[in-house]
């Protein structure tokens, strides 16, 4: 079933009764081509661009709970491609591209909004690094814009600009940034992947990796042992239990990401902001409610839930930069788990095992990548080579130290990113 | 000649009162000592020899006279109110402090509720008795809080950071007056 | 309407209020809700969707109708329940989410295409035109959503944050709270007693029923009072528990100000964080409603908020009431009603076999199925079984049922499980480590039974605290079974809702399961059931038993959607009360912060420190004319500048030598007593954490400095390596930062100019370049150091910070004399730059020892932190290196941040060479200059490149250079 | 979340700072190869279930602890003076 505004008015003069599921609930085949661990945004992803770049559709996506219940379904929604670094800079860009086109490519509405981002600088300092993260992002072909104070008083009238503890200096704007509707991005893929072939199966729990001779050749699941020919695992914050079972050690540490949302509100901010000072970035929900976040719990967490000193750090610091939301009111905080990298950055590469792919490390910013993840990863599955926009997501880098990229510049601890 | 003209690090700030709770400065000699490994009797035999003072266990302060010793974080004492003997520099490692910490006593009945919106530690009898003291966080900075008395209560923080100090203590003041007023009006 | 002799309101206390600019009366002790109610005012909100007229649905927190915005102006407050809102004098309530007004509301057309407007429907159009999206279609939707509106300004009110300690909170003040709390305070153990209401009691202030032989409002009130005597028990009332997080730290808040004008000083509200031993969740039940068609309307309310509004607030919410319920307990709203004189049109009883002791026409086995009235009830349809009659109330108490109030015990990830006998979950025991639930919140139902699991579980929690508790002597109280048979979808012709607030019927439920969004998550997501401001408190078990019924599984495998904190919303002004303006973060100020603001210089923020940009002088209009002026001051005179805000560590044991040669990467152990040597640090990943110099005092004592930026880090770092990784070493680590008052003295004349101080003067042998000592500042003990961040003949002196002021008005006074004066952060950069002395622009986390040129300073003959990482191929091969930058041109223009690329070909990131991190205009050379990175630069000396700035649009011919600008060979440090 | 130092006893975690894995105690020797620094450095562990964590009381009493945590329950186990267990490292050789 196409959906069109014509089908919603024949649909809705019929009683909504004619609406058909958006995906099925197959039983797993024996054999697949292709499996996916993990019905995340970055498995559907692949899932998706496996059938509709390589025309590879005998491929299941194994899900052990529901589909869209990890990050995806989890995070801020914050959509961009302003980095600073060689290897992310592309990357990033290629997958805006895509956001751009998704809603057509799949017929389902993410509400991708091209709301604009502004990055706050507090210093002469602070302007310098984004003046050179802003130009990064001009020769990768994207859009960027120096705002000085003034330029930021005309957008954002409502942050303080007298008392606040860190002065607005100016911002770095890009207004092909924005947001999405999270849950969306996981069930347009879905269904998009479904209606070319592709079998989700929900509540599948992979438990073992079967390897032979070097080479994946299946996996256990609480479903039963399934075959494929290529296995990629796509696990975000479980990756390190995944790849256990092929007895791998990752890069990884998972950590705790909250999350909050208020009341709703009659449109408020318009942008998505972000104060460089106090890891603190705000939007406003189609809803109304204020979707903002924080810096991580810092400790290693699987428990998908924070403590109360990051929620109060993170609304202080909203509060001495914005003192207008004082009197919305949090509704709803959540936690996220995220695969922290040593340099911030992620990973997709084959590994040592013939067949087996990772696509992981995609530390708090995994959202806006779903369309460049799964685009490149299936292409790196397909084809056997690397896409060009991800090809230094390699795992070696940080042995050999060729191509980090640690834009945080925090170095090689994981919950510094 | 040139001389130098000496500021403490709450100058011009203190004292405050509000609804009959008083913050003064105190100002008086401090050196942090840190007894090198395996000398911690050593020290403690000089510190008493020298200053009168036994070295304080964790979270506890001795005294002897104008002189104190509180226990300053891991391996750490400070001592108080004398200049440090030269005795006390073959065992331990010795830092003068004096000029680092903004040192203020806060006295009265309410203390305890207004250092109850500045610090995440357990202010009752039972955690914290008269003669105790604690490193711990004072409102995003770095601090030692000691109880001196039942209704006093001496807060440390670095100097730089005094007049933010002053302005946390002063705000929670008038807040705990404020709910006081509230409550029996 | 109000009703004579009933509710706990002082009648002789009148409160005028307005709600929608028409004025009211209600009495001390109302709401806002009970008040309007009083006054027959029925229509107080529009839904979130469909713009539907809405009334008030229960009377407790969990309302999801009668949202108002309270006040106006900046300190405007939005979505506040007028259920919860306590009257006063002089209250201003307004309707929101309506326009025009709240009779007639524009929107409300979305009501009569909501076919159009099913679960879902967005996601499957407003695709085209793309652009659409951004224009037309998402601003409509923004602005026909959202509840209320903030005022978009900052306003004048107070909150609070507080911390307290207790060895069990006890949530909630009903029965169970009351008698859970009075036994654990007379077991001695230090208790909060926290309710969300002004009063004790929580249900008991609503029911008629007796407990200990006396009301049971009296008899909380005796408890309340005995409560009040213990000095171990702390009642915390108007305070909601919002939070369970790990650890027994709970967070809580408590609403000081928000029922009547708040005094100087006093906060709005103030957010608690709670640390306790063990927890209490007395927090009762909430009533869920039954859906059926149109069961939305104003005048159709909880059976038990009728109770409440009647025996608490003595308003009856209608002249002629019916009561629809499935279980027991509905049938007591008929009974009070009825004691209370009001007229009572029918009981309607989903079960086939009931009694009720009511004069009133009982309907077994009978269902609502349809309502009317556009804004308000005005007549019921009810299914007998044999066929649908109306009849005419306008007002219907509904009962589904009570769910426990499980929230609490959610927070933690535990899942409630389902309890068949009461047809609601109840806690998972221990899902909230130290959290006991009982009473209703435990799925006790009858009062009974209530306080005797609170008396079973404090004594259980004394024991274990070690405590021995009193006696319980339970007071007689009713002790009726619950009875119940679930119903969900009472049917009917049309919507039937779940979700009031957020619009999301029945229809919606079944349609997302057909749909496959069968997961409960998906559900939810999908239809928004249950993200409204109640959080699927009233809605969230009928949905996912129609949901359940939609997909042919049984409501315990359906499961539940996780509750999350808080509670009931908190305002961000609490959660972040004291962070606003410069609250946010300590200030640090220098001793010299006086004398400089007094100049009139500009001061910047540098971390948390604030230092002068530049010193202002009469007749200088731009920034730049001060900082050349400084820096030609520092070149031919002397500058003074305070440095106090670098890290100053003292590092004294037997193994000092030995921990710095292993945390620098050159070696300090060799360092000669009286000398300065300049240190690199690296983090373990082989990448530069600071740099900095470091002074040998005595044999076994070094001062470390830092720069400003990584001082906490350093120290971190520091203690770090001994304690993890070197706690063989005996060594002490101490900062002294903030002992010392330091000024940097530089320039040709700094020595005449220190020598105007000291008590002894120094000359070139007793201080020279790289030498430091004690020395005495006009009689107080201090320090010197000789060595230049500016390269000039330069020293850094320093007294114990009670003299830093008046040293610095002394050192700038002396410089003034020598035709020098007080330099800034500005002149401090040019100086560096010129100098080609690196800061944490250039040390920005990514750069190794390689890229700067000190690739020779990572000692081989040691190990140290981040050596080994530091030899990994990708940290020396093909890097980008530190160089200067010059204007091929002399009036071409540099800018930090812009990048190079050829002088051919696209400037596009393929053709990347490297970029600028420090630019400044020299007046020494009398260009622009700068610091930055180019592949392999240092091979590539008197190359020509291009510096694009797309961003300012900024485009200049460079040539790269030594990054040392002037005097490269040093002479003057030395002079 | 509350963290028993040895030291301070019970203590708000708004006062420590995490760095990671307790396994950073565990530095190889600097010519251990790239291979074994590479592990060290990076790769991880990471259960799901109790881990050993280092944690800096740094607005207390300043002292590095190994925390014994459990990632999925959040519940604390224990908690000792990280140079303590360095030296008990030191000590099995």
């Amino acid at each position: 079933m196409r959906f069109s505004a014509f089908e919603i008015l024949k649909q809705g003069l019929t009683g909504n009764k004619g609406w058909k599921p958006h995906w099925r609930s197959p039983e797993p085949k024996s054999h697949y081509d292709v499996i996916i661990v993990g019905g995340g945004g970055h498995g559907l992803a692949t899932a998706f661009y496996l059938a509709k770049e390589h025309g590879i559709t005998n491929v299941a996506v194994l899900e052990k709970g529901y589909i869209g219940g990890g990050n995806v379904g989890r995070n801020t929604t914050i959509v961009r491609a302003n980095y600073g670094l060689e290897g992310n800079s592309q990357f990033y860009s290629h997958s805006l591209k895509l956001w751009e086109n998704m809603e057509a490519d799949f017929n389902f509405n993410a509400m991708h909004s091209q709301r604009g981002i502004i990055n706050l600088f507090h210093s002469d300092g602070q302007r310098d690094a984004f003046a050179r993260r802003g130009n990064m992002m001009i020769s990768q072909g994207d859009d960027a814009i120096l705002l000085d104070r003034e330029g930021v008083r005309e957008m954002l009238p409502y942050l303080d600009y007298e008392q606040t503890r860190f002065p607005i200096y100016g911002g770095l704007y890009h207004p092909r940034g924005g947001t999405a509707r999270h849950d969306a991005v996981a069930w347009g893929y879905a269904r998009g992947a479904d209606m070319r072939g592709v079998d989700i199966i929900q509540n599948c729990e992979v438990q073992g990796i079967d390897i032979e001779n070097g080479k994946v050749v299946g996996v256990q699941t609480s479903k039963g042992p399934i075959k494929c020919g290529k296995l990629g695992l796509v696990t975000a914050g479980r990756s390190s239990q995944t790849a256990a079972m092929a007895g791998m050690r990752l890069p990884i540490e998972s950590h705790v990401l909250q999350a909050f949302v208020t009341e709703g509100l009659k449109p408020c901010v318009d942008h998505v902001v972000t104060y460089g000072m106090g890891h603190f970035y705000i939007s406003q929900s189609d809803k109304g409610g204020l979707v903002f976040g924080g810096d991580l719990d810092f400790y290693a967490s699987y428990a998908a839930r924070g403590n109360l000193p990051m929620v109060e750090h993170v609304v202080e610091a909203g509060m001495t930069l914005m003192p207008m939301i004082g009197k919305a009111r949090m509704l709803r905080s959540w936690g996220g788990i995220m695969d922290m990298s040593p340099d911030g950055s992620p990973i997709i590469d084959r590994t040592h095992i013939d067949g087996l792919y990772l696509n992981c490390g995609w530390c708090y910013g995994g959202f806006k990548a779903v369309p460049g993840s799964g685009f490149s990863m299936a292409h790196l599955m397909a084809t056997g080579n690397h896409h060009a926009p991800a090809e230094k997501y390699r795992l070696s880098r940080f042995e050999t130290g060729r191509g980090l990229m640690d834009e945080e510049a925090t170095g090689a601890q994981h919950n510094l990113h | 000649m040139v001389k130098l003209i000496a500021k403490s690090a709450a100058e011009g700030l203190l004292p405050v009162e509000v609804a009959g709770v008083r913050v003064e400065e105190i100002v008086a000699p401090l050196a942090s000592l840190s007894p090198f490994q395996g000398q911690d009797a050593a020290l403690g035999k000089a510190l008493k020899k020298a200053h009168g003072v036994v070295l304080p266990k964790a979270g506890q302060i001795t005294q002897a006279g104008e002189v104190s010793c509180h226990w300053f974080g891991l391996n750490h004492v400070m001592l108080m109110g004398a200049a440090p003997d030269a005795s006390l520099a073959k065992v331990a490692a010795v830092t003068d402090q004096s000029d680092a910490w903004c040192r203020v006593r806060m006295t009265g009945e309410a203390a305890r509720d207004v250092l109850a919106r500045l610090t995440p530690i357990d202010l009752r009898d039972a955690a914290l008795p008269v003669g105790a003291t604690a490193r711990t966080d004072i409102q995003h900075m770095s601090g030692a809080l000691t109880r001196v008395g039942e209704d006093v209560w001496e807060v440390m923080v670095f100097r730089s950071v005094a007049r933010t100090l002053v302005h946390d203590l002063t705000t929670s003041l008038e807040t705990v007056a404020g709910i006081a007023e509230m409550r029996s009006a | 309407m109000r009703v004579d002799g009933k509710g706990r309101i002082d009648r002789s206390a009148t409160r005028s209020f307005s709600f929608a600019g028409k004025s009211y009366q209600g009495f001390a002790g109302d709401t806002l809700a009970s008040a309007l109610l009083a006054n027959d005012v029925r229509l107080m909100g529009r839904s979130f969707k469909y713009h539907r007229p809405r009334g008030v649905l229960t009377a407790g927190s969990e309302e999801p109708n009668a949202l108002v915005t309270i006040g106006s102006g900046a300190g405007q407050e939005p979505n506040v329940r007028a259920t919860m809102q306590e009257l006063y004098e002089g209250l201003e309530a307004r309707p929101q989410n309506a326009w025009p007004s709240l009779d007639w509301d524009v929107l409300e057309i979305n009501d009569l295409i909501s076919p159009f407007l099913s679960a879902g429907f967005y996601y499957k159009t407003f695709m085209w035109p793309k652009a659409f999206w951004e224009k037309v279609y998402e601003p409509f939707i923004r602005n026909a959503a959202g509840l209320g509106a903030l005022s978009g300004s900052d306003d004048a009110d107070k909150y609070d944050k507080a911390f307290a300690h207790c060895d069990v909170l006890v949530i909630g003040a009903g029965p169970a709270g009351l008698m859970a709390a009075r036994m654990l305070g007379l077991a001695g153990l230090d208790v909060i007693l926290a309710d969300e209401s002004w009063e004790l009691g929580g249900r008991l202030l609503s029911e008629t029923e007796e407990v200990g032989g006396q009301a049971g409002s009296d008899w909380a009130a005796g408890v309340a009072a005995d409560l009040g005597d213990m000095p171990n028990v702390r009642v915390m009332t108007r305070t909601t528990v919002t939070g369970a997080y790990d650890g027994g730290i709970f967070g809580a808040l408590e609403k000081v100000g928000h029922h009547g004008p708040v005094p100087n000083g006093a906060p709005r509200e103030t957010f608690w964080r709670i640390q306790t031993k063990r927890a209490v969740l007395a927090a009762g039940a909430l009533e869920r409603p039954i859906a059926f068609a149109n069961n939305d309307r104003p005048g159709v309310m909880t059976a038990g908020a009728v109770r409440t509004y009647l025996n608490r607030y003595g308003v009856a919410p209608g002249r002629k009431i019916a009561v629809f319920g499935n279980n027991d307990d509905a049938h007591r709203t008929a009974m009070d009603l009825q004691d209370a004189g009001v007229e009572v049109a029918a009981v309607i009883d989903s079960r086939d076999d009931v009694s009720v002791p009511v004069d009133a026409k009982v309907m077994a086995g009978a269902r609502v199925v349809g309502t009317k009235g556009r804004l308000g009830l005005r007549e019921i349809m009810i299914d007998t079984g044999r066929g649908v009659r109306p009849l005419q109330v306008d007002c219907l108490a509904v009962s589904g049922g009570w769910n426990p109030s499980v929230h609490l015990t959610c927070h933690m990830n535990g899942r409630p499980v389902w309890e068949p006998s009461i047809a609601s979950f109840v806690p998972t025991p221990g899902a909230v480590p130290g959290l006991v639930a009982c009473g209703s919140a435990a799925g006790d139902m009858a009062t009974a039974d209530v306080l005797a699991s609170a008396a079973r579980v404090a004594s259980d929690i004394a024991a274990d605290l070690g405590k021995s508790a009193p006696t319980a002597e339970l007071p007689e109280a009713e002790g009726h079974v619950y009875a119940i048979e679930p119903l969900w979808d009472a049917g009917g012709k049309g919507r039937a809702w779940l979700d009031f607030q957020n619009d999301v019927t029945t229809k919606d439920v079944r349609q997302a399961a057909k749909e496959n969004y069968a997961s409960v998550e998906h559900m939810k997501r999908y239809t928004t059931q249950g993200m409204a401001t109640d959080q699927g408190k009233n809605s969230n078990v009928a949905a996912l038993a129609v949901l359940a019924d939609a997909t042919g599984r049984g409501i315990p495998e359906t499961g539940t959607t996780t509750f999350r904190p808080p509670y009931s919303p908190v305002a961000l002004a609490a959660l972040g009360a004291g962070a606003k303006g410069k609250g946010f973060a300590p200030e640090r100020l220098t001793t010299s912060h006086a004398a400089t603001v007094a100049r009139n210089a500009p001061m910047i923020e540098a971390g948390l420190w604030y230092r002068p940009s530049y010193f202002p002088q009469a007749g200088e209009t731009t920034w730049r004319e001060s900082c050349d002026r400084e820096v030609g001051w520092v070149r031919d005179a002397v500058g003074v500048c305070d440095v106090s805000t670098l890290g100053k560590i003292d590092i004294q044991g037997p193994d000092a030598g030995a921990f710095l040669d292993f945390v620098y990467t050159n070696t300090f152990s060799t360092l000669k007593v009286g000398k300065v040597r300049y240190g690199l640090m690296l983090r373990e990943d082989g990448h530069v954490m600071d740099d900095g110099t470091c002074a040998r005092w005595g044999d076994t004592h070094f001062v470390m400095t830092t720069t400003t930026a990584a001082a906490g880090q350093v120290m971190k770092h520091l203690d770090y390596v001994h304690q993890c990784l070197r706690p063989d070493l005996d060594v002490s680590i101490v900062s002294a930062t903030e002992q010392w008052a330091q000024f940097a003295v530089a320039g040709p004349k700094s020595r005449d100019l220190l020598n105007a101080l000291l008590d002894a003067p120094i000359d070139n042998e007793s201080f020279p370049y790289m030498g430091c000592g004690p020395v005495s500042v006009a009689g107080v003990a201090g320090r010197l150091f000789r060595i230049s961040f500016s390269g000039e003949h330069a020293y850094e002196v320093a007294v114990p910070a009670r003299y830093g002021d008046s040293l610095f008005r002394m050192l700038v006074a002396q410089a003034e004399a020598l035709g020098g004066g007080a330099y800034g952060m500005e002149a401090l950069n040019v100086l560096r730059i010129e100098k080609g002395f690196i800061t944490h622009a250039e040390i920005h986390g990514r750069t190794t020892a390689f890229d700067i040129g000190m690739g020779r300073m990572v000692s081989s003959k040691k190990d140290c932190i981040g050596q080994t990482m530091a030899a990994r191929p990708g940290l020396v091969e093909d890097r980008e290196e530190l160089v200067g930058f010059r204007p091929a041109r002399p009036t071409g223009k540099l800018l930090a941040g812009a990048h190079i690329y050829p002088l051919d070909g696209d400037a596009v990131r393929e053709r990347d060479q490297g970029y600028i991190t420090s630019v400044a205009y020299s007046p020494t050379v009398g260009t622009d200059i700068a610091l930055g990175f180019v592949r392999n630069g240092r091979n590539r000396m008197g190359e020509k490149l291009r510096m694009m700035d797309h961003l300012r649009g900024e485009e200049t011919l460079v040539e790269l250079c030594d990054p040392v600008f002037v005097d490269p060979e040093g002479g003057r440090l030395r002079g | 979340m509350k963290i028993s130092c040895p030291i301070c006893g019970d203590r708000d975690i708004r006062e420590f700072t995490c760095m990671g894995h307790a396994s950073m105690l565990n530095r190889p020797d600097p010519h251990a190869g790239a291979k074994v620094w590479n592990e060290y450095l990076h790769n991880r562990e990471n259960p799901a279930g109790v881990i050993d964590e280092l944690w800096w009381h740094g607005q207390g009493c300043g002292a590095w602890l190994v925390v014994t945590r459990n990632t999925v329950t959040h519940e604390i186990l224990g908690a000792r003076l990280a140079r303590d267990v360095k030296k008990e490292m030191r000590d099995a050789g």
